[in-house]
């Protein structure tokens, strides 16, 4: 595809010495929201560190914006415009809420977004911006988290299950923002176990099982009984 | 199909038991046939392969890495002393009963210092061994800082001839490497060296499996420091002369040790055999350039830990999949299970 | 009974040198978890650096730190680049056997270079300077000492704190993986850390030399009085650090004053008596 | 029947994030109980709790009628609790045998002859017979989830805590599975299940719990506690009209 931002050609991936991805091919044009689902173990969360670059992989099974970074360092590719918003917060306990936006822009790349952009959209982190990270609430903490991947003004964002843990009501107000973000000409790649959710706010979906991309279709063209069966396998249902 | 049969012999440990004799056969008819300074060097190098193989044995079964078992080593050479000067006892069982008063000293030390982790851990090993240092060099009895000699009865009472001296320390320290070899060797065999061996691959899982893991590290400090103490005896038996700064030396008794256990391949029995032969091989070799060796072991270990952190052995084995000593069971089932061996 | 207070107030001010041989350990400790064995050993080689200094340009020591601190912050990056960053992981064991090896390096290096005999830096008249504050002297280099060790630990506070550097030390303390998302390069942060720590050990190690003698053995000491001042004051609490370099450093004086004999000894069994009754040091950091 | 477990109000946080709520529950002798719940719900920490890796705040833990709440891992084993690993912690430097020679020698208290026959029964059993020579380190992700049970079953468990062993397993793997699993069972064993292949779940309990935010949301019979709308959607995380 000539204007595929991200592109991952057979992309196998170790955890360890246990194999977690398996030729995993796809391709994720500018602009674009695509959600990835599938069960435990699936091998989304390593998918997501290969891309980052927390595991390193051969150089052209990942292709950002046309650059093989298969084998590029974490803190490189962050400079090149890809952040992440990690599975479980991860937030900087030793830094303030200020603390952790303000080193969510470390890479100094310009963009739309600024810490007071960030405090427009959840006016709550501006209050407590002085605040310990961890005397948050959950859906507070994950606020900061995304702010944070904001802070770096990158071209194509990460979620890793942003509403793991989350009560349904939280859930509600992280989803209510992202058509927001995303209007800002960022590219998403959405991790979601929440299915409904995933497929309300992304164009196109991939399903992986066991380390091996089991659909991969239009969100307005997919039914329920084809991702049951790309969920679990086929007798499953 | 036929019952599963559980093995632990394999033909290369058959073979390795079978030279083993051999050579302890003749290790032990030295006084016949090697030099004096053969027989020295050789003695050193059973004691050192002593410390080495009771290291490993703390630090890469019950991961409790230590930089202080000069304590021990100490503790052992002032109480053959103590109580040979003052208790009046034969040397060997001054020896023998520092090894059981090291073991009981050893339990309230290692109540304090357990209660550090990793490498804080060791550096508390560290303190300890630091205030057994300062503590005997306040008993002005021994002489204090400055050390005292073992008296020339004491030294006679062993043998009236400088020969026969020579050929029972000699062979106390081939004893002391055997029992302490055969000790590990038979504790890692039992049921409770399962249990430790499990400990360092996964304390979470042992402690699921039933294992006490602060009780059997404190046995395997309280063994290891009492075998310690008594390589520690035989070590100024030797010598003949005793200081704090010698007994208590954190450099010859701890660092070259740990540099002689990842050499040669920690957590396994046969790497300080080799590491101990390689160690002395550099410093005979480079003996005439004073420090240097010093410094050369010390690159050598460092470039051994990064570059292969399994040591000589652990590359052996890699590559043969060789084990000496037969810890390992093997089950054979329907003429399956040589598989490995 | 005015013995007593001065050898009170000699150990808080030997406490300050204890505090500055342990602000360099609790830095790196807490930005990489590495214990460094070589630390004594390095703060030696600031004191023959010092020397070799002095001697060269013919300077006070104290002038000499323009040149000693930067050497030292350098051979720090270096060591941490070129050879810790590869030891550091899970296994405690790489990072300690390093650092050995290190200090065994160290140690006779520094043998060959400049012999076993004792050395001193000369300080000149500062060494016997002394003020009289209600009836006790007090001599100005404890003095001085102490203001510089409430100094470094202020500024290393306030790095640690206020400034961008300190906020990726803390951020990758807290979690090297997410850290690195951020765009820091973690091995260049460690690299800069140990610089910090051994810029602070080049000061501890030319007070060291101006205050007493000194030889290539005498690291291994050096360290645990470090060590001993970090875990009475509290991992992870530079103010804690130097309270445990005061509580350890006036055990000492009082010990001696009971029995020369009894200095070292006395340090090291307050800190068997902390560890037994408060194992996580008297203020430890407390942990959100 | 008799209660093996009872769990009463226990409750367990690290900081702000809560794991158990005032969880409250009865397993009892010869029961199969399964537990469902989204990730970090808290299953995992439930797990921790009743063998003893982790202390609870409050509540409190009986095992056969005992006060076991103050007793270590280790003791507890002994007693009869034991369990898988969600994420495998084998004993990596040895072989598969001596995997479960160590659950039969320490946990079980066999000694000699009888724990190496016990061991092999067990590695029989779980099928992993043929790998008994290999060191556990080099087997495979499956592999490793066999020897988790493996290992836990070679304590002689009375009450056996499985972790989410039949993720990525293929139909007939699964199957074996839920055999080897209903045949221990049937032997007299208690077991307690988490697992998020429901269809293997429902093969082997009676019963089932759903937690969510450390919270024991419902319990009861399985195929009840299925059909809820509450539980599909905190569980699957589907509109129920989706």
């Amino acid at each position: 595809m000539p204007d595929s931002l991200l592109a991952l050609n057979a992309l196998d991936a170790h955890y360890g010495d246990f194999q977690a991805l398996y030729g995993v091919d796809m391709s994720i044009e500018r602009g674009e929201v695509v959600s990835i689902i599938g069960a435990n173990g699936a091998g989304k969360t390593t998918l997501m560190r290969s891309i980052s670059g927390l595991t390193w992989n051969d150089p052209a099974q990942v292709v950002f914006d046309g650059q093989p970074i298969g084998s590029l360092r974490a803190d490189l590719i962050a400079g090149l415009g890809i952040a992440l918003v990690p599975e479980g917060r991860q937030l900087f306990p030793s830094l303030s809420v200020e603390e952790n936006l303000v080193l969510g822009g470390k890479t100094g790349r310009s963009g739309p977004w600024s810490l007071d952009k960030v405090y427009d959209m959840f006016p709550i982190l501006g209050e407590r911006r002085s605040q310990a990270s961890t005397s948050l609430s959950g859906g507070q903490q994950q606020m900061v988290a995304i702010g944070r991947a904001l802070m770096a003004n990158p071209d194509l964002i990460l979620f890793d299950e942003i509403s793991l843990g989350l009560a349904p009501v939280v859930i509600g107000t992280i989803y209510d923002v992202l058509p927001g973000i995303i209007g800002e000409g960022m590219t998403a790649l959405l991790v979601e176990q929440d299915i409904s959710r995933a497929l309300a706010v992304s164009s196109r979906v991939y399903c992986l099982q066991e380390g091996r991309v089991s659909l991969e279709e239009r969100t307005d063209q997919v039914s329920r009984e084809d991702i049951t069966e790309a969920y679990f396998g086929a007798t499953a249902a | 199909m036929s019952a599963p049969a559980v093995t632990r012999a394999t033909r290369a440990s058959r073979i390795a038991m079978l030279v083993a004799a051999l050579v302890l056969a003749m290790l032990a008819l030295a006084p016949w046939w090697a030099g004096r300074a053969d027989m020295r060097l050789m003695g050193e190098i059973y004691l050192y392969l002593s410390l080495a193989c009771l290291w490993n044995l703390m630090a890469g079964y019950a991961g409790l890495v230590s930089v202080g078992q000069q304590a021990y080593v100490g503790f052992g050479g002032y109480m053959l002393f103590a109580l040979t000067v003052f208790g009046g006892l034969h040397p060997i069982a001054a020896i023998a009963a520092a090894g059981g008063l090291a073991a009981a000293v050893s339990v309230p030390v290692a109540t304090l210092i357990f209660r550090l982790k990793g490498a804080y851990f060791a550096i508390g090993t560290w303190v300890a061994a630091e205030v057994f240092r300062l503590s005997f060099a306040q008993v002005s009895a021994l002489g204090g800082g400055s050390g005292s000699s073992l008296p020339v009865g004491i030294v006679r009472s062993l043998s009236s001839s400088r020969s026969g001296r020579e050929a029972l320390s000699y062979w106390l320290a081939l004893g002391a490497a055997v029992v302490v070899i055969g000790t590990i060797y038979l504790f890692l065999r039992s049921r409770r060296g399962l249990a430790l061996t499990a400990i360092r691959d996964s304390e979470a899982a042992a402690s699921g499996l039933g294992i006490d893991i602060w009780r059997t590290k404190l046995e395997v400090y309280v063994v290891t420091s009492a075998l310690t103490a008594v390589v520690g005896g035989l070590i100024f038996l030797q010598k003949l002369r005793i200081s704090p700064d010698a007994a208590f030396s954190v450099n010859d008794w701890t660092a070259f040790v740990i540099f002689i256990v990842v050499i040669g391949g920690i957590g396994t029995l046969e790497g300080p055999i080799i590491g101990t032969l390689v160690f002395f091989a550099i410093r005979e070799t480079l003996a005439d350039f004073g420090t240097i060796y010093l410094m050369i072991l010390g690159a050598v270990a460092i470039v051994v830990m990064l570059k292969a952190p399994k040591g000589i052995w652990g590359l052996i084995r890699d590559r043969y999949d060789l084990e000496l000593f037969p810890l390992s069971y093997r089950v054979h089932y329907e003429g399956k299970g040589r598989k490995g061996s | 009974m005015i013995e007593w207070v001065n050898a009170l107030v000699q150990g808080v001010l030997l406490g300050g040198l204890y505090a500055l041989f342990a602000a360099g350990l609790s830095l790196i400790f807490g930005v990489m978890r590495l214990v460094n064995i070589a630390h004594g050993d390095l703060i030696v080689l600031a004191a023959y650096i010092g020397l070799s200094t002095t001697m060269v340009l013919g300077v006070h020591p104290f002038v000499a730190l323009l040149i000693v601190m930067p050497v030292m912050a350098a051979i720090g990056y270096a060591l941490q680049r070129g050879l810790l960053n590869q030891a550091l992981g899970d296994d405690i064991l790489p990072p300690l056997l390093v650092t050995f090896g290190l200090s065994v390096i160290i140690q006779n290096a520094l043998l060959e270079g400049y012999s076993a005999d004792p050395q001193k830096l000369n300080g000149g008249v500062i060494e016997t300077a002394s003020i009289s504050l209600g009836g006790l002297a007090v001599g100005i280099l404890p003095l001085l000492t102490f203001a510089i060790a409430v100094a470094v630990i202020a500024v290393l506070q306030w790095v640690f704190y206020s400034t961008g550097l300190g906020r990726g030390f803390r951020a990758v303390s807290d979690n090297q993986e997410i850290a690195q998302l951020m765009g820091l390069n973690k091995a260049h942060v460690f690299g800069l850390a140990m610089a910090l720590a051994l810029a602070v050990t080049a000061i501890a190690g030319i007070l060291l030399g101006v205050r007493t003698s000194f030889d290539p053995a005498i690291g291994g000491g050096r360290l645990i009085f470090g060590f001993e001042a970090v875990i009475i004051g509290g991992l992870g609490n530079l103010w804690g650090t130097l309270a445990g370099g005061v509580i350890l450093g006036v055990a000492q004086t009082l010990g001696a004053k009971i029995d020369p004999g009894w200095q070292l000894l006395a340090g090291h069994v307050a800190f068997l008596v902390v560890l037994a009754v408060r194992p996580n040091g008297l203020f430890p950091r407390v942990e959100h | 029947m008799s209660a093996l477990l009872s769990v009463s109000d226990l409750s367990k946080s690290f900081g702000a994030v809560v794991v158990a709520d005032q969880t409250s529950f009865v397993v009892e002798q010869g029961a199969a109980i399964g537990i469902l719940g989204p990730n970090g719900a808290g299953k995992t920490s439930l797990f921790n709790l009743i063998t003893g890796a982790l202390r609870p705040d409050a509540g409190r833990i009986e095992f056969g009628g005992a006060d076991i709440t103050g007793v270590s891992a280790a003791e507890r084993c002994r007693l009869g609790i034991c369990r898988s690993f969600q994420i495998p912690q084998p004993f990596g430097g040895m072989t598969v045998f001596e995997n479960a020679l160590v659950g039969a020698t320490q946990g079980a208290g066999l000694s000699g002859g009888s724990a190496e026959i016990h061991a092999i029964e067990v590695l029989e059993a779980t099928g992993l017979l043929p790998k008994a020579n290999i060191r556990a380190g080099a087997l495979t992700l499956l592999e490793r989830k066999r020897l988790e049970m493996a290992r836990a079953l070679s304590a002689r468990p009375k009450l056996l805590l499985l972790d989410e062993i039949a993720g990525g397993l293929t139909d007939a793997e699964c199957g074996e599975l839920i055999e080897t699993i209903n045949r221990v069972h049937a032997q007299g064993t208690t077991i307690i299940w988490i697992e998020h292949v429901v269809h293997a779940l429902l093969a082997v309990v009676q019963k089932l719990i759903v937690i969510d935010f450390g919270k024991k949301i419902a319990e009861g019979e399985p195929r009840e506690i299925m059909g809820s709308a509450e539980v599909k959607e905190i569980y699957l995380g589907m509109d129920p009209d989706a």
